[in-house]
């Protein structure tokens, strides 16, 4: 679908950049890329090469940090606008789980891989890029640590929604944020996410001991 | 209204402990590992490998009954050292910029007259593929990367290399990006290169080959690009498909004049 | 060949008979001879492993050392060296509290060779590793703890 | 058919630093394959090492040992020029020797 979209996207950052085209236009060099892209994958399990397609915001981002440029201020505006429309909240109104549950969610990082099979829960790799609870010393840098991220803010209606609207889909907030679109992208379920916002907010989570 | 709510709770909450974090002094924990590295790296079992590899270059093979030793590798019929930090590059013969392993494979079928089978991993023909791709890369360790930007092919590939290296997309909306374009970044406790930083860059792109303490195994270039796009949620990659290639390029140049370290031995 | 080769040794009185069976290229001419200690390799505890093997006493040494990293980013390949500068050494055995099983491997030597051996083992999780050293007929151990982290993804 | 050990011994006053690497799977018999089923136990039991023929080092091991073990030992009284042979056997039975010069 998003080619127009690509193109049009990846034009108005290399006007943002002010680079010309050295090797010729530089869209023929993206539709390039493209169609090497398409061409030099094979669908595998799980994995269809649908997965390859970019929606805008992918699209956007990606023309934009090539360059290692920010986006346009209204390109920004407009797929998070649309991001933020994706977030739903729990039907049931609660928003707390088990932080328990939450602590081994935050642990997994299987699933979704075309060696992982259909079907089979998802972990949801924070630690892989987060500093949660302080037991455990293996964990990523590339986002910021939560330790304490309750205690620190509380547990307010505010902080409560901002954190499963961040769990849910991180674009809404930042566009080009490098954290996965957990809810939107049928990463986590429901209930997974509620039993992550419990090791993040509950006071009894060893995140805010 | 919802949105501008829960974006200054953010500003007030967040950023005070966004800071602490991202400071890159290396912990307790992290130079544990260092010292780890260090005792593993001596008595590395690629060294299987590349004797096996050696023996294969010499051995004669396939209906042709040749061996591979007029190979030309970039740097002429059975240069070998050198190859593997001028690689990838254009070939006038085939028209194409190529990668080691492709190139190997395109010798085994035009000198050896073998039709190689080298699309699974480890299996078939790649087999003999990754011993070769050892024992060449050894061949160059120390050598400093010296992929070339000549041919205009060669600038095309690296400009393809470097989109397809930012190319968002998967259900994690991940690119190679996401985690390789900044300094002293770490998924637990693996650090990550900086790929856009000449050191770093050089520094991964000749760490493979590389033996696998995990599994046991040898991984070759295409191998570890094809699981770093496994776990970004992509589907297959092709072994030295064109994107394999051009971000092998775009790696290769990036890290050029950085001295080769491969084989290594890896966690 | 059913006599046991270390009774063989117990029975007359150790390394001098060793070193004649050796010079004769007893056992590089008969490797198969070396029945493989099977029960020395299913104990899981330090005390059983010390009865398999029909030790007494091993009292705690510092003339050992073990080489070893503190943490192990993987614990398929974990790096463990033993030396000891005790007199006549015999033997050395590399054990694993925490494995399955604990005897990892056992190295005996002839006088021609140093008690400085290292070795790659696998472990199930953090744990003590034992250095057990027989040197004069006498047993001494010594031991580290070695963490090991489990990787995320990546690598 | 089993692959050759990689054997690297280096001589410093009279004593020899031996360095082998073996290929070998050493499956423990406790990991399960893909189809869900058990691999079966396979790996070295025993390992000579003997200098110009004279046995100086008998080993055993158990499934603990790491894939494609790496061994260090060292030996007395060689010089430059004599031959480090060493041998592996494993439980079902198959074995191999290989041999090098000290340098």
């Amino acid at each position: 679908m998003s080619k127009k979209i690509v193109l049009t996207a990846v034009a108005s950052a290399l006007v943002l950049a002010g680079c010309a085209g050295q090797y010729g236009a530089m869209s023929d060099l993206d539709q390039m890329t493209q169609g090497i892209v398409k061409v030099s994958f094979q669908e595998k399990g799980i994995a269809k090469l649908d997965r390859l397609n970019q929606d805008e915001v992918n699209a956007a981002c990606s023309a934009a940090e090539m360059f290692g440029k920010d986006l346009d201020a209204s390109v920004r505006k407009r797929v998070e606008d649309a991001n933020m429309k994706t977030i739903k909240f729990p039907a049931d109104g609660k928003f707390i789980g088990d932080w328990k549950r939450g602590e081994s969610i935050a642990q997994g990082g299987r699933g979704m891989t075309y060696s992982d099979s259909a079907g089979s829960a998802n972990g949801g790799n924070c630690y892989n890029c987060h500093q949660i609870s302080k037991a455990e010393i293996s964990y990523g840098t590339l986002g910021p640590s939560l330790y304490q991220y309750g205690k620190l803010r509380g547990d307010g209606d505010a902080v409560i929604k901002y954190t499963w609207g961040k769990l849910y889909n991180a674009k809404a907030y930042n566009a080009c944020t490098n954290m996965p679109r957990f809810g939107h992208a049928g990463i986590l379920t429901e209930v997974q996410m509620k039993d992550l916002m419990a090791l993040l907010l509950d006071p009894n989570s060893p995140v805010n001991k | 209204m919802r949105k501008q709510i829960v974006r200054s709770v953010f500003l007030a909450a967040g950023l005070g402990l966004m800071a602490g974090g991202a400071l890159a002094q290396k912990t307790e924990t992290e130079k544990g590992i260092d010292r780890y590295r260090e005792l593993i790296a001596d008595g590395n079992p690629a060294e299987l490998w590349e004797m096996q590899g050696q023996e294969l270059w010499k051995k004669k093979a396939g209906p042709n009954q040749v061996s591979l030793e007029k190979c030309d590798l970039g740097l002429g019929a059975g240069v070998v050292k050198g190859a593997f930090v001028s690689l990838p590059r254009y070939f006038a013969d085939t028209g194409k910029v190529m990668d080691l392993e492709g190139r190997l494979a395109h010798c085994m079928k035009t000198i050896q007259g073998i039709e190689p089978k080298v699309s699974t991993y480890n299996r078939d023909d790649h087999k003999n593929i990754v011993a070769l791709v050892t024992w060449i890369a050894a061949e160059s360790k120390g050598m400093p990367v010296n992929v070339p930007q000549n041919h205009p092919e060669e600038k095309r590939v690296y400009e393809v290399g470097k989109r397809a290296f930012f190319y968002r997309a998967g259900p994690y909306d991940f690119a190679c990006a996401t985690c390789h374009a900044e300094d002293n970044k770490r998924i637990r406790l693996q650090g990550l290169p900086n790929l856009l930083k000449k050191e770093p860059a050089g520094s991964a792109y000749t760490s493979w080959p590389a033996y696998r303490v995990s599994n046991g195994e040898l991984w070759p270039m295409n191998k570890r690009l094809e699981d770093c796009f496994r776990q970004q949620r992509f589907p297959e990659l092709k072994f030295s498909s064109e994107l394999s290639v051009a971000l092998s390029m775009y790696m290769g140049v990036n890290g050029n004049g950085v001295a080769s370290l491969a084989p290594t031995i890896k966690r | 060949m059913s006599m046991n080769r270390r009774d063989v040794l117990k029975a007359s009185g150790g390394a001098a008979v060793y070193t004649a069976l050796a010079s004769m290229g007893f056992f590089a001419a008969n490797p198969a001879m070396a029945s493989w200690k099977k029960e020395w390799f299913e104990t899981k505890s330090i005390a059983d492993t010390l009865k398999a093997m029909g030790i007494g006493n091993a009292a705690n040494s510092n003339d050992i050392t073990i080489t070893s990293p503190d943490i192990a980013e993987n614990g398929a390949v974990v790096p463990v060296g033993v030396s000891s500068s005790l007199k006549n050494p015999q033997m050395v055995a590399v054990m694993v509290e925490k494995n399955p099983t604990m005897m990892a491997g056992f190295y005996e030597f002839t006088p021609a060779a140093l008690a400085d051996v290292s070795m790659r083992v696998k472990m199930g999780q953090s744990s003590d590793v034992y250095a057990l050293v027989k040197a004069d007929g006498k047993f001494f151990m010594a031991k580290k703890e070695i963490k090991v982290t489990l990787g995320g993804c990546g690598g | 058919m089993s692959s050759p050990m990689r054997i690297r011994a280096k001589v410093e006053g009279d004593v020899a630093d031996v360095r082998v690497l073996m290929s070998h799977e050493m499956e423990t018999g406790q990991r399960k394959a893909s189809d869900g089923k058990l691999v079966p136990a396979w790996f070295i039991q025993d390992v000579t090492a003997a200098l110009n023929g004279k046995t100086v080092m008998t080993a055993q091991w158990g499934p603990a040992v790491s894939k494609n073990p790496y061994l260090q030992f060292k030996v007395k009284g060689a010089k430059a020029g004599d031959k480090i042979t060493v041998t592996w056997k494993d439980n079902k039975g198959e074995s191999r020797t290989d041999e090098a010069a000290i340098a």
